[in-house]
């Protein structure tokens, strides 16, 4: 017979893999929008894990920094800047 | 009152919701375009509120509702963002 | 007496409500996991949102309030599970449209399996809007 | 805390504490070994809020038995009698390390939005956001 504990332990275990994945891509990404789509579901993992947790106040306070104001920011800085990430060095060293 | 009664048969759609969740995380992390992780995330976030209010009623502590309300608002503006975003690349900024 | 009776039918109906959902929302997980492209997508999304997060909420408020383990501290929960409900069935749409059509007008996304495109030659006719 | 728990549980709970430390593993090569700068800022937000949920952790309790959950640490009557008193001692987590970040939260946020307008300015300067284009501009 299963547990409530269980089951509670198997949601935080399926939110660890998630985030790993989530950043793991979001590190490896070129294209930078991916990338802060990426981080937003890592954002969400961290939520479903701040409340499992028991820390409906650190939740509270993490949801509008994190999933608000931090992807708002970080897309005005990619629209005036550049949306994608060179990643070779071939293209920094044919410059000189 | 057997709320035992009720209370088991919402015990057991835990697993239910866990597998759906498990689904949604495939379409974000893999979705080809980034209009389809931004959707798969929404869906899974308001999916997220419900299964949050559950859980609250389970574990008996009602102060764990509040992160619903405040985590059903704030994704719906990632949702604007996104879009304001996309349409203004089209629009020649 | 009778208000024994009225609790049991509010948890009875919470019940069911929260069993459809729960059921809604797989449904439409599979769904979002199996179409083809972004636009067909969209269909299943909004199974998920309103049967998956509406229903169960509602759903979850009938329940709590014929709760009584809970305390007095049950109509909390109620009233946020409404207030929840309300705010999802006014925003999901909302965000879900914005989203289809800034990808549409971007092309971010490109529906593939494309018979007939009604919306470009409306566009094609009337200018711009 | 592991005393409490069985087998299945420990395990589970192994799971999420590994991919954690994952995370500030990842974060870190990001940190120093990505060459954009939106790239390193989004890589040290991963990072604080790794850290800060490794701090939550460590002020969590096991379940006391696998019926009853651990309860949030606010007591949620006007007038607390001494069974409430017990019922909060028995059962609810260590509020300490939910105080303490908090505050490093917001003064994440704080830096990284410091961070986010010293990259634009480092854009309208040089033209870039790429560290090896930057260190090559003469210092």
């Amino acid at each position: 017979m299963i547990e409530l504990s269980t089951l509670t332990y198997l949601f935080m275990a399926m939110t660890g893999v998630v985030s790993l994945v989530a950043t793991y891509l979001a590190i490896l990404e070129s294209n930078l929008i991916k990338a802060v789509v990426l981080s937003a579901i890592q954002s969400t993992t961290y939520v479903i894990l701040f409340y499992l947790l028991m820390a409906p106040d650190i939740a509270l306070v993490y949801i509008p920094v994190s999933v608000g104001l931090y992807p708002a920011a970080v897309l005005f800085l990619i629209k005036k800047t550049e949306r994608t990430e060179n990643d070779s060095n071939e293209v920094v060293a044919s410059e000189d | 009152m057997n709320s035992e009664l009720y209370l088991s048969v919402v015990f057991w759609v835990i697993p239910i919701y866990l597998t759906a969740f498990a689904l949604y995380s495939v379409r974000a992390v893999k979705g080809p375009t980034i209009p389809d992780s931004v959707l798969a995330i929404d869906s899974m976030s308001y999916d997220l509120a419900a299964f949050i209010t559950i859980l609250s009623i389970l574990f008996h502590s009602p102060i764990l509702i509040a992160v619903a309300m405040v985590l059903a608002l704030w994704v719906f503006a990632l949702d604007i963002y996104v879009a304001k975003y996309l349409e203004s690349r089209e629009m020649g900024e | 007496m009778v208000e024994e009776l009225i609790n049991e039918i509010l948890m009875a109906a919470g019940t069911l409500m929260i069993v459809v959902g729960a059921i809604a929302d797989l449904t439409g997980s599979i769904g979002l996991l199996r179409f083809p492209n972004f636009f067909v997508r969209l269909h299943a999304a909004t199974v998920g949102t309103i049967w998956g997060a509406f229903v169960p909420l509602i759903g979850a408020a009938l329940f709590a309030a014929g709760y009584v383990e809970l305390g007095t501290h049950r109509w909390f929960v109620t009233g946020g599970a409404a207030v929840t409900a309300l705010l999802i069935l006014l925003l999901g749409p909302v965000g879900s449209h914005a989203l289809a059509r800034a990808s549409y007008r971007s092309k971010a996304a490109i529906p593939y399996p494309l018979i007939h495109d009604a919306l470009k030659e409306k566009f094609r006719e009337g200018g711009k809007e | 805390m592991v005393r409490r728990m069985n087998e299945l549980n420990t395990f589970l709970f192994n799971i999420l504490l590994f991919s954690l430390f994952f995370n500030v593993g990842i974060s870190l090569y990001g940190i120093f070994a990505r060459p954009s700068l939106i790239k390193k800022i989004i890589a040290l937000t991963i990072f604080s809020d790794t850290a800060n949920v490794l701090a939550i952790i460590v002020g969590y309790r096991g379940w006391p038995s696998p019926e009853q959950p651990p309860i949030p640490p606010v007591i949620t009557s006007t007038e607390p009698t001494s069974e409430d008193l017990i019922r909060f001692i028995n059962r609810a987590v260590d509020p300490l390390p939910q105080a303490l970040v908090l505050t490093a939260i917001v003064i994440g946020l704080a830096v990284t939005l410091f961070l986010i307008f010293l990259t634009l300015q480092v854009y309208r300067l040089y033209g870039t956001t790429d560290v090896r284009r930057v260190a090559r501009l003469r210092g």
